[in-house]
């Protein structure tokens, strides 16, 4: 007897059928990915088995007995627990990291309900022993960045009681180091008999991992793969189209030096480095976590200031107090976390796509001050169709986007207008293989501009740069002479 | 295709929906025609031009004052000082005609410089020295509170006012500042009732249809968003206090010049007052959200009940019970309609 | 220091006062407060003035103070009988001497000083009929739970039935800008019984509002204000061209001050200023004031000498008040 | 790491910043000792004893209404309402015992079932309608402040009350009920002051100690991920909302057994000093968010200070002057002095 299954499962948001009579099945043990291209459902279905949202139609059983959970509550007592694609889900910004670990035992009528600082700590540390991850425990939670929000909320999973654990994207902003550490826990899992249902992107993870492959297109099953799995095959199912074998053309030759560090130290105590971007090269950093990817983003957007050193952009001294100063010299960067860094929430002015993509074009597009010419909404179009967003129009809310196609939205808004600098943090997460491909040709398709990259994950990397350039410890280890073109290992 | 563009198949709203909807976005306008139509039928007195334009001239200032709200709303804040503002301002331009002999065309700059001027210093509070604006617009509430009765003493201002030193203020209300609270246009429109139609049309064009409106409901949305996409949020927040701040003037201009003396008092029921208009101005259109054509309808509304209830004889104590139920009402129309969709 | 000639303790030692106010602000306790430090600085009295806002918890935490702080002889100016009681009491028990104003303490120790509520709106409506005659058509503006104006107002209660009054209408608010709040309500009032001929008004405040409605509707020869309380701004109003506002009845604020520190004096140098003073309130009509070309409380003072001092609750060893 | 929130790397802290923390966590405690130091040294009967209880039972009421705010605060609320719930609850006690003729025994559990059942009303449409807390809590009040007047047509409530029908009321204070605010535990502790230390103590423990307090704080800080935690965070609201109006309902039953009747008010003062008190709860210890400990000690901290300058004879207004500027001064100490840090 299957652990779970799913018939007939059907969701609408407003107008917008998440999912259409889709089906699935999990039994003990087994790890299931769920494929799909962005906005194709899966998450849906995972709030529906977490009790998060009620399906319109459909039945689901666990164990043979049918499962219909009121709550995320209700659904954790019956043994499915759940891992969401969103960090900001996770904790709560002015309580610590230990608080976060320890939310659901808060929760638990069992657990005793006087607390001390001692009693809290020492529950969390055995929390984060038993996934074997390392974090900082009495740090407020909102200090931490998307990749220690996704470990604490891995960590948290794992030691609840869960027949079936649901991951939606565990690995979307964790390096290859964190990403393995995850693997050998979801394999141990499986051997003691507990079932996974594994979201992803990354066709990394679902090599190591995946028993069986589902996947979803628009809301239906569309294909399912057993071991061994045929993931050139599983993804054009999944995208609807043969996977273009063309990879984006590498530049030979690359115009005037952009921006140039010399000497540069992220912090007073790592070492000094230099680093040129050319007119029209895609340079991409990689790095474990915490290496500093996102610090040297942020110190040539004036965010952050360089402890030491010198910037040069076109040659002449650069050194921003803020971002407007940046965006004013032509630097623009899209932050890591859409939902903090780019995102107006929904319900109130400037969440439509449109406005997304315009807010700091605002200057630029309309000169009077007064927003009476409807300009965004035709750049919001443009864009749409430029870069295949999966929305109707450009008034639309974008949160009424899937992840991914969100995450879209951001690289449109600094398409939208030429600039000399393109910063991009983790641009990819959470975004599907088409997609990224989408994205990808976008970004190349500029050859007046420099482009850099952060990302911790080297497939990624290759993907899209021209260059490849390995951050570690705050400081450069340049391997740009090294073969980037054979090191291209197969990658979507 | 994606999921977003499969509504072609889907199902067309059904009609609860658009009822629900209906109701939802026009609570408050049902209410107030219901409101009109109930108080006119009873009280033929109620429909009359000049009550209707008493009604817009009694809800004026609390209206003023209520955008200036709903702008700090807008970006995320909340300004607790406005009452203490108005009060002051009313003390301010009192003393500055009264003690100082000051004419309107004098008085009205100072004045309005004052709430710009206490705007400026909540501001700096909340901007630069990142104290929560709920505490430092509370600070400089009790803080205003205290300091417009200093220069007098804790003495009313009005003519003859004997100051702390013994003297006798030699100066008057100016008749031209007295015009901004007592005169009408083509002898119907009151010049009060211009000012907040003014004001009103200004900031709700300034709020909704420009750059800068944008840009502070953006910084109200997601700060740190708003500053990344380049925006100077700093000023932007410096800019919405400093409004707040001369609207609350303009709000004590028009009290001063309507009764022409200056009164002590702690201006608490023109902060709950206007702070209600701009939550009711949540509800009105269903936006959930503050903007400043909610605001002022939310004003009227109340001040519609009032007048009303004034007319049909409601002792004073059902006139506050009736309009908190009527909020509640109006609430539980807006949102408790179609909680099942959020 | 001290007093030459003066009974213990004024004569040895500087004594100290508290007044401890129920109201927070407006001209009668302006005066009120002008009137106690121009009498305390004769008897080089120091003076702890504190007021409570309208709040009666606070009222008794002022007194409480007062009691702390071990002065001679504490002032309770208004107030509620229940609030205070217990702690006038306590305060007795400790040596402090107790006087009241305006609040029956009910206390054979604690004098009693009264401006009689009840003879000034007598006052005023009697005016009021004796313009108008029996039977006219009027409105009051009153807020409950103010305890000079229940007072007041029951009085105009007692004329509508003794004098076959119509009452079309009561209305009042206490807020931050009472007059023009009342103005609002009265306009109100007034387009739906224009038949309302007087009005009365138990406390200044709401005076000012019904004149500024009658102003803006332009009603000053149908309806007339009878009001109670008297300040320099009121004085203003009433002598304006075509002054809506007839009458008001007044005791002199200032006066009330004077003699409020006198007999607590008295009580302190252990010579009963007696266990009732009453303060007699004064008319003033409009046409008193035009007539005799009074503009300012002073000028008021100056003709109607009844309103400028008492010779309630006084000693030889008491200096006037300057 | 985000770019934004990330830290000085590294760094040991340096000797000028132990200094600022130390004054950034202690500023609220600094001003107050220097305050009790001051006060006593220009006037000896401030530090009396009794005069030191007598500035604990002043804040007692504003206390204990306070710690229901912060429970409010905590989960992502705001009660405005607990001003007028405290002045209904003296009405509403007055009417009991008065009218009603009820005793303490019966009296006391009624006002604060009055108190809860608000809180349940508030928290009904909070959480099941979704209207924003400060709009219903804002109606809420105005609904309170004309429903308290109702059943006896706005008069105040004293014995030999006259009722609407035209009977009088035949019922009297409870001596029992009235030790409530009068007496004092061994002749010296206020009983007022022991309610408020065991409201303060038991909310502290509650907040702070437990499995409850850390699911309030994180419905406030994070309502979906806490739900999503398996918290049911719609019984957590209601149950916030209802302390506060319990703890705001005993409030107003100490007023009540203070004052001995039921006069009318808006309760706005309350309601502005029990909002203060918590508001400066966010700068003792420097924790910058609503605190059981920090309200108490906000309302001891203002206590002192009015008390102090009413025995200094500030007149009032100068008294509301330098609330708003110590208030200021403990801000700009609290959040300016690190700013650089956040
Ligand atoms: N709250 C919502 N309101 C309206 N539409 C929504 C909402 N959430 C999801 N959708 C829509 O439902 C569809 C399915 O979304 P879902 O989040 O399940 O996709 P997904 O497969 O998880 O995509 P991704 O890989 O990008 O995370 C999308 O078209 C999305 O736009
Ligand atoms: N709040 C903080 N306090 C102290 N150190 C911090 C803080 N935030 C970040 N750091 C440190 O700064 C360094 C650079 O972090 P950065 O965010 O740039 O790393 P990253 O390579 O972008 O990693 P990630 O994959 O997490 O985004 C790391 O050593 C990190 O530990
Ligand atoms: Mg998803
Ligand atoms: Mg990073």
């Amino acid at each position: 007897m299957s652990l779970l299954v799913a018939e007939h499962v059907s969701h609408a948001f407003g107008s917008t059928k998440a999912l259409t009579d889709s089906h699935l099945s999990v039994e003990a043990g087994e790890v299931v990915a769920l494929m799909g291209a962005n906005g194709a459902g899966k998450s849906t279905l995972v709030k529906i088995l977490s009790g998060v949202i009620r399906p319109d139609a459909g039945r689901v059983t666990l164990n043979g007995k049918p499962y219909a959970p009121e709550s995320p509550a209700d659904a954790a007592t019956r043994g499915v627990v759940t891992v969401h694609q969103s960090t900001d889900v996770v904790g709560i910004p002015g309580l610590t990291v230990a608080d976060a670990l320890l939310l659901q035992h808060y929760v638990e009528k069992r657990s005793p309900f006087f607390l001390s600082r001692a009693s809290v700590r020492r529950q969390a540390r055995r929390v984060l022993d038993e996934a074997g991850f390392h974090l900082p425990l009495d740090r407020d939670f909102a200090e931490l960045g998307a990749a220690d929000r996704q470990m604490v909320a891995i960590a948290r999973a794992l030691s609840n009681k869960a027949e079936l654990l649901i991951l939606d994207e565990p690995t979307a902003s964790l390096s290859m180091q964190e990403a393995s550490r995850l693997y050998d826990i979801v394999r141990g899992l499986k051997a003691r008999g507990i079932a996974v249902l594994y979201i992803s992107h990354r066709t990394a993870d679902l090599a190591a991992l995946a028993d069986r492959v589902v996947i979803l297109r628009g809301g239906r099953n569309v294909g399912a793969f057993s071991r061994p799995v045929d993931f050139d095959a599983a993804i054009e199912t999944m995208i609807g189209r043969p996977l273009s074998a063309a990879r984006p053309k590498k530049r030979e030759r690359f115009g005037r030096p952009v921006i140039e560090l010399r000497g540069a130290r992220l912090f007073p105590d790592s070492a000094p480095f230099d680093l040129v971007v050319r007119e029209g090269e895609v340079v991409a950093v990689t790095g474990v976590l915490g290496a500093g990817k996102s610090r040297l983003l942020s110190s040539l957007f004036g965010l952050k200031r360089l402890a030491d050193g010198e910037v040069l952009l076109d040659g002449k001294p650069y050194a921003p107090k803020n971002p407007e100063e940046a965006i004013a010299a032509g630097v623009v960067l899209a932050g890591e976390d859409r939902h903090r860094s780019s995102l107006i929430p929904a319900g109130w002015p400037g969440e439509t796509i449109a406005a997304t993509i315009s807010l700091p074009h605002l200057p630029r597009w309309y000169p009077s001050g007064f927003m009476f010419s409807g300009r965004e909404r035709r750049e919001g179009n443009l864009a749409i169709n430029r870069l295949g967003i999966k929305a109707l129009d450009a008034l639309a809310s974008v949160w009424s986007l899937s992840g991914g196609n969100q995450q879209k939205v951001v690289i449109a808004r600094w398409e939208a207008e030429p600039s000399r600098a393109l910063l991009l943090d983790e641009p990819f997460q959470g975004v599907d293989v088409g997609a990224r491909q989408d994205i990808i040709a976008a970004i190349r398709a500029h050859a007046d501009r420099a482009t850099l990259i952060a990302t911790s994950d080297s497939e990624e990397a290759h993907e899209v740069a021209d260059r490849v350039i390995e951050i570690d410890h705050h400081s450069l280890i340049d391997k740009a002479h090294g073969g980037e073109n054979g090191q291209q290992e197969e990658s979507i | 295709m994606s999921p977003v563009t499969e509504n072609a198949h889907g199902e067309t709203p059904r009609h609860t929906d658009v009822v629900k909807d209906v109701v939802r976005r026009g609570a408050v306008f049902i209410l107030l025609a219901l409101l009109v139509v109930g108080f006119s039928w009873t009280q033929p007195a109620f429909a009359n031009i000049n009550n209707l334009m008493s009604i817009l001239q009694a809800v004026s200032v609390v209206a003023i004052i209520g955008t200036g709200v709903t702008v700090t709303l807008a970006i995320g804040g909340f300004d607790l000082s406005v009452g203490a503002v108005a009060a002051s301002a009313v003390m301010a331009a009192s003393y500055a005609m009264i003690v100082l002999g000051l004419n309107a065309y004098q008085t009205v700059p100072v004045v309005l410089a004052f709430g710009a001027l206490v705007g400026l210093v909540n501001a700096f509070l909340i901007v630069r020295l990142q104290v929560p604006d709920l505490l430092a617009t509370l600070s400089m509430m009790f803080l205003l509170m205290g300091l417009q009765l200093i220069p007098t003493a804790g003495r009313s201002i009005s003519v003859g006012l004997i100051l702390p030193d013994g003297s006798t203020a030699s100066g008057s209300y100016d008749p031209m500042f007295l015009m901004i609270g007592r005169s009408s246009l083509f002898g119907l429109v009151p010049l009060a009732v211009v000012l907040m139609l003014l004001t009103a049309v200004t900031l709700y064009i300034l709020t909704e249809r420009t750059r800068l409106g944008r840009l502070l409901y953006a910084t109200g949305g997601n700060e740190l968003a708003t500053r990344l996409a380049g925006a100077n949020t700093a000023r932007i927040k410096t800019f919405a206090y400093v409004l707040s701040g001369v609207l609350a003037a303009l709000g004590g201009v028009i009290v001063a010049a309507r009764v022409g003396r200056g009164d002590v008092s702690s201006g608490a029921s023109l902060l709950m007052d206007s702070v209600a208009a701009s939550l009711i101005g949540f509800a009105v259109l269903g936006l959930r959200r503050p903007n400043v054509l909610g605001t002022v309808i939310g004003a009227v509304f109340v001040g519609v009940l009032l007048n009303g209830l004034t007319m049909l004889n409601a002792p004073y104590y059902t006139q506050d019970f009736i309009k908190g139920a009527v909020l509640v009402g109006a609430l539980a129309l807006t949102y408790g309609v179609s909680r099942a969709k959020s | 220091e001290g007093i030459s000639g003066a009974p213990a303790p004024f004569d040895s030692r500087q004594v100290n006062i508290a007044v401890v106010s129920f109201l927070g602000g407006g001209d009668w306790l302006q005066a009120f407060e002008a009137g106690v430090k121009r009498q305390a600085d004769a008897l080089g009295v120091n003076l702890t003035i504190s007021q409570a806002r309208n709040d009666n918890d606070t009222q008794r935490n002022l007194v409480e103070q007062a009691i702390n702080l071990g002065v001679d002889g504490i002032i309770i100016n208004n107030g509620r009988p229940e609030v205070l009681k217990d702690v006038a009491e306590k305060a007795l028990e400790k040596g402090i001497k107790v006087v009241a104003y305006d609040v029956n303490l009910d206390n054979p120790a604690i004098p009693q000083i009264e401006q009689s509520d009840k003879d000034m709106a007598s006052l005023v409506l009697e005016q009021a009929v004796k313009d108008k005659g029996d039977g006219f058509v009027g409105g009051a503006v009153y807020v409950a739970g103010f305890a000079p104006l229940d007072r007041r107002y029951a009085v105009w209660k007692d004329f509508v039935t003794k004098h076959n009054l119509t009452e079309k209408a009561v209305w009042g608010v206490v807020n931050d800008t009472v007059p023009a709040s009342v103005a609002d309500q009265t306009k109100a009032v007034l387009r739906a019984n224009p038949d309302i001929s007087v009005i009365f008004t138990p406390w200044d405040e709401f005076a000012k509002g019904v004149k500024l409605a009658i102003d803006e509707l332009g009603l000053s020869q149908q309806v007339k204000i009878y009001g109670v309380d008297i300040s320099t701004a009121d004085i203003q109003l009433m002598v304006e061209p075509d002054s809506a506002w007839a009458a008001t009845a007044a005791t002199n604020a200032a006066v009330v001050g004077e003699v409020s520190v006198r007999a607590v004096s008295l009580a302190i140098a252990g010579q009963s200023p007696g266990q009732s003073v009453l303060l007699q309130p004064t008319l003033i009509t409009r046409g008193d004031l035009t007539g005799n070309d009074i503009k300012t409380i002073e000028d008021l003072q100056q003709k109607f000498p009844a309103f400028l001092k008492s010779d309630a609750a006084t000693a030889s060893w008491i200096p006037a008040a300057k």
